[in-house]
């Protein structure tokens, strides 16, 4: 199930609670961090409790939840059949009864095998009915991992269409824990897609207090710039400040936003930069049509309009199925060189 | 295995004390009467939206609901709302509902039977997709086992709707998971059109319990104190945590699938005998006559009660405002504080 | 399960064919374009078969297919059980095998009980393994019809990002004919989505040549116009049209494109309006965050920047349940004085 | 109810021909053997993707496959590929798939054993979402029905797979429409790291076909004669008009669920039970053997030929080249021909 043997077998310690799983020099991964995320909630709110496949005992297909079950029991960390609508849907009911479920998919591609429970119940019920349905569906989402077109689906764009789901997409260690602590305490049904690319790429310095959270809803300039905006989310952010080192030093400064929430949307944030730089490029994973970025660069369009210098640039997968063989996945996902190469003619522009 | 449950009905010391007997008569009643006035109304073109009628099935409806506490959940389909008024429903809310408007249960947001009051009389809020409330039901057992207290869930669907995966995954995980759910199904041989041979390939729907290691019951959903025997026997199982259950409640469905629906492809032989041998509310109506429960007298009282409630809350759901046009756009977030507010009455439209 | 009872009882006789319910004017409405389509084609390759619920005897909730079941069999218009997925899934599978399917859904609300069939198995055989699947999935969409969010959704911009499959929104009798007789010709899977406010409100004068179709992909400009250009599609072309009739009086020249199929999306029709009028409003029923409207936004900044006098505006609903209540709906949808109000705002920009 | 078949492995006459029995032996054993090495070069990391080993349920597979025509259709999970090898696969194009190549039969547009070759052997490319291929055997065995030809459909699916939604309503379809398709499941006790308890409440797998109204058997999955047989009165009886079957086979997953998993959550006496007990390609051997159909210099013989085989088709897999990369744009509509045109060959990437 798994994209790369090696990564997986780096997997960290059994039974130990996340933060011990940090690196020698205090470092959290992407995946540690969410972890952690998890952990601290569960310690802090006993309403809070996870269901899944293979969680419990096994500790996920990622090993996110490993140590999770011998620390908080079986009937906090469910081990459940391979039932996705039926996942989603206790989930729904145990939160109309006060508990706050977390939900892990194998797989964020397997959400489309729970998707009416998800888009006719869990995202309308309360705008219907008025009930408060604080559920957390996650998941590992993305390509780049050699795991073809069943293991790398980036699905944000049909569940924020569906409108009633908050949905985190986050680039960062620090991110990912902060936004996944504020899904788990948010009233609101909440989708968390973690990009399994980043899962053990990526690691930094993360807060040790239980305390700090990331705001659902709040974009974040990582990279200050003057002459273009990349607005961008999830693994392509890192793609971005790759291609905004090289663009400086070919004199191109490049800014980028990180969505880190792709629904709902920070128009300000973007909307900001956009004014200082005018000229916007859209850089994405999802697919090219009406994939996340088509609504940033519709955004743009209508209300930065003055401010643009160039026309709205998109760079994007398109609506096709993720391809296994390197040469084919290389080629259908943006690379760093493609970002670079949009940068400079949307410069030149 | 199926098992035919005896029906207690024929035996001579009564399931419940007379005054609960003479309650249960009582809301049959409203129910029947309802259904008619809505279809009524709805022929005369008075009534906007969809109806779908239960008549026929008030047996299935009023005998598992009333087999429930006010704090189990219920979880009906668009064709229980007879279910939803036995937990407790208040008639005007109800039409004020169908009418679209503000002092309906979903304060206008859904219309006809797809109501629902979970604060109130803990009853699931309708959706159409069949059956999409079953998992749901599994969420709500699991949160009463994990509480440790007795409370329990029960869902209903039709016959048709166990053709659908979703059925399925429930009542097995209700089963891997021991969950304190009882599974009604109400046959009332039709979904829309199709007949039960073009649903499925059994004799009957209980004894699809064996392939999840649960008890299956089929009752004559004719007789309502079959339906709250074998229910209240389910419920009794789930509270103790003898884990789901599976009961099918055989009826037939009188009328069309909705208001627009003539039911040409139903036989007539078999609506008359059903009309004639199957009626609930008459069933049982004779039942507490020949028991002595209730006399003629009582009967006509209760029936003209309910007329005039039903009057009264016609007349309030009419003179219920339409939402005000703004709360088309607040309610989605809990954050905008909508649903925990008195809500605008400052609509108007002569629409519908 | 009907919208408006007095419509639904004005369904045409039993057992006739559909060419005999057009009206004295020989006129056909949207309904009987569209049954006429399926008949003509059911009489042109007895590979083309029906499958779905109530279809048969019932003739379809709707009453499009009524009569079909004594003209061709109960074999080739096949009642099923309440299996969406299955459904979908028995169509790949007879299709693999060389027939050629049409899936009626009693509404297209009910395309995400069958999501993952679509998604995952339909729209990406053909790109992974290279065999033909000349799938028709056919259902009612759209509000405006006082049936609440069970029965109003546009599904399109949800099963266009799964990007295998040819969507077609007709809007006219004629197209809809047209377009429905080129999807079930198609090789490839197609979403015929009938807009069930138009069933019986519209109606024109309909070709009875079985040969004459529509192709797929092309937009049509339904008004000329030089101030300004309204990019739509369904239900809301009409309103547009409408709205384009008051502007004019107005002296404002509104041009209405009916982009008639949703995807693959025809850019080259779009962009040249843009290019004359230099502004455009684009307007749809489906939500407003990713909906189709926000892909054609975003084509315009990209493509038509040099031409844009003013920015993209968009008109379209919340991405929230369609609403019961009349006061509740006529404020979700955008109606034609909305429209004329947007059009007025763009003209003067 | 479950019928227990009695293994006809047990009984003096033969099931078939020596000449085929000898066959099946050599596919249980290239198919051992391809699972062992690749794993290895798994282990290595010289094998890109993932690895899903079918070791220990050889005799499900390959007992199942054995009883179809070569234009019967097949519908595998990831676990499958033995039956896909036994439908007769190549060798040289299931492992160029392994490696991303354009000579894979998916031209490296996926992996593993996300295979499949519909115009070749007529097997269905395996998809990961369980058990999504059931809806379309459904389909297949539809088209069969209606052209009146007596070809079947056959699908297998794991024991996990059974608890969701779509296995229920294929199953459920088939029955209703009584179509010409066999459901087999590889029951190897465990859904990744669930063993059956966490899956469903029934003590069998084999039961639940009563729900449909259908024949339900249970076989052990170590004796490919009792699966073979099971599986071909299965076939036989959809050929005639009989309609579905249902039959489990069982065994062990005697790996992890992937080449990552070692698998921790596995009793080690239960993996020791089933390999020296229920190993089916040992088992079969020694049958052969002792009813004279093979000796033990056959079996020497055959195993450096297969060993040869698997040599010959991994150098032709790392031979062939990758996809151009302008390839991963075509093939999604019909129209642009390219799965009806030769793919270019120039690809070249050193990843992997
Ligand atoms: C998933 C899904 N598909 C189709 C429909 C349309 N539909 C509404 S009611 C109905 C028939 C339901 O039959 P049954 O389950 O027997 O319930 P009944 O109406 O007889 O009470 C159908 C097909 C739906 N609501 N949900
Ligand atoms: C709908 C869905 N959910 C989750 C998964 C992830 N997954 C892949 S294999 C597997 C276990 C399958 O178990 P089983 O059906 O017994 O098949 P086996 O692998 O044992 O052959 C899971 C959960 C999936 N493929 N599809
Ligand atoms: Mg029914
Ligand atoms: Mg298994």
């Amino acid at each position: 199930m798994t994209a790369d043997p090696k990564v997986e077998v780096a997997a960290a310690g059994h039974g130990a609670e996340p933060r011990g799983k940090r690196g020698e020099d205090g470092q959290a991964t992407y995946l540690i961090a969410i972890a952690e995320a998890l952990w601290e909630e569960m310690e802090r709110d006993e309403r809070v409790y996870m269901l899944g496949e293979d969680i419990g005992a096994y500790g996920g297909a990622f090993k996110v939840t490993e140590g999770f079950m011998d620390r908080f029991g079986a009937d906090r960390v469910m081990d459940t059949p391979i039932a996705e609508e039926t996942i989603v849907g206790m989930a729904v009911g145990s939160a109309m009864e006060g508990l706050r479920p977390v939900a892990e998919f194998q797989y964020a591609d397997f959400m489309t095998s729970g998707f009416d429970e998800i888009t006719t119940v869990l995202s309308r019920y309360h705008y219907r009915a008025g009930v408060p349905l604080p559920v957390v569906l996650r998941g590992p989402s993305g390509g780049g991992v050699r795991a073809s077109s069943f293991h790398s689906i980036n699905p944000e764009p049909w569940f924020a269409y569906a409108g009633g789901l908050k949905i985190m997409c986050p680039a960062f260690p620090s991110d990912a824990k902060g936004l996944l602590k504020s899904a788990i305490r948010d009233d609101n049904p909440t989708m968390f897609l973690e990009h399994k690319w980043l899962y053990r790429r990526i690691k930094e310095q993360v807060s040790t207090d239980p305390d700090v959270t990331v705001p659902i809803g709040k974009a974040a300039v990582k990279r200050e710039g003057t002459d273009l905006t990349i607005v961008t989310y999830g693994a392509m952010v890192h793609k971005a400040l790759e291609a905004a080192e090289t663009l400086e030093a070919k004199g191109v400064s490049a800014e980028v936003v990180d969505l880190r929430t792709v629904y709902p949307l920070d128009e300000e944030t973007v909307l900001r930069s956009i004014e200082k730089t005018s000229r916007a490029l859209v850089l994405y994973e999802s697919y090219k049509f009406l994939g996340i970025g088509s609504e940033v660069a519709a955004i743009i369009a209508e209300q930065a309009f003055e401010h643009l210098d160039a026309p709205v640039m998109r760079l994007a997968p398109p609506n096709l199925p993720v391809p296994f063989s390197p040469s084919l996945e290389d080629a259908f996902l943006p690379q760093v060189a493609d970002i670079e190469a949009a940068a400079d003619r949307l410069a030149a522009w | 295995m199926a098992t035919e449950v005896d029906p207690i009905a024929e035996q001579q010391d009564r399931p419940l004390p007379d005054e609960r007997l003479k309650e249960m008569l009582g809301t049959l009643m409203l129910c029947r009467y309802f259904d008619e006035r809505m279809e009524a109304l709805y022929r005369q073109g008075r009534l906007p939206g969809a109806f779908y009628s239960g008549r026929g099935q008030e047996g299935t409806h009023v005998g598992a609901a009333t087999a429930l506490r006010s704090n189990d959940s219920l979880f009906p389909t668009h064709r229980d709302l007879s279910a939803q008024l036995t937990k407790g429903l208040d008639l005007e809310r109800v039409m004020a509902q169908y009418w679209g408007r503000i002092d309906g249960y979903l304060r206008g947001r859904d219309g006809n039977s797809h109501i629902g009051d979970w604060y109130g009389n803990r009853t699931f809020a309708v959706m159409s997709h069949l059956p999409i409330a079953y998992p749901v039901a599994c969420g709500a057992a699991l949160a009463y086992k994990r509480a440790g207290d007795d409370r329990i869930a029960l869902a209903i669907c039709g016959d048709g709707s166990t053709s659908n995966g979703r059925w399925h995954e429930a009542l097995n995980m209700s089963a891997v998971l021991q969950l304190p759910v009882v599974w009604v199904v109400n046959n009332n041989q039709f979904a829309y059109s199709a007949p039960n041979p073009v649903e499925f390939h059994t004799a009957t729907i209980a004894e699809k319990a064996a392939a999840y290691g649960m008890p299956g019951v089929r009752v004559d959903g004719g007789e309502v104190l079959e339906v709250f025997d074998a229910v209240r026997g389910a419920v009794e199982r789930a509270r103790n945590g003898g884990g789901p259950s599976l009961i099918e409640s055989v009826s037939l469905r009188w009328r069309g699938h909705a208001g627009h629906d003539p039911a040409t492809y139903m036989a007539p032989e078999l609506l008359e005998e059903y009309m004639t041998l199957h009626d609930p509310v008459k069933n049982f109506q004779e039942k507490l006559l020949s028991w002595g429960v209730v006399t003629k007298d009582d009967i006509d009282t209760r029936s003209e009660q309910i007329v005039a409630n039903f009057e009264a809350a016609h007349a309030f759901a009419l003179a219920s405002p339409f939402p005000e046009a703004g709360d088309a756009f607040l309610g989605n977030w809990t954050d905008d504080g909508y649903w925990t507010r008195e809500p605008g009455r400052g609509g108007g439209t002569d629409a519908s």
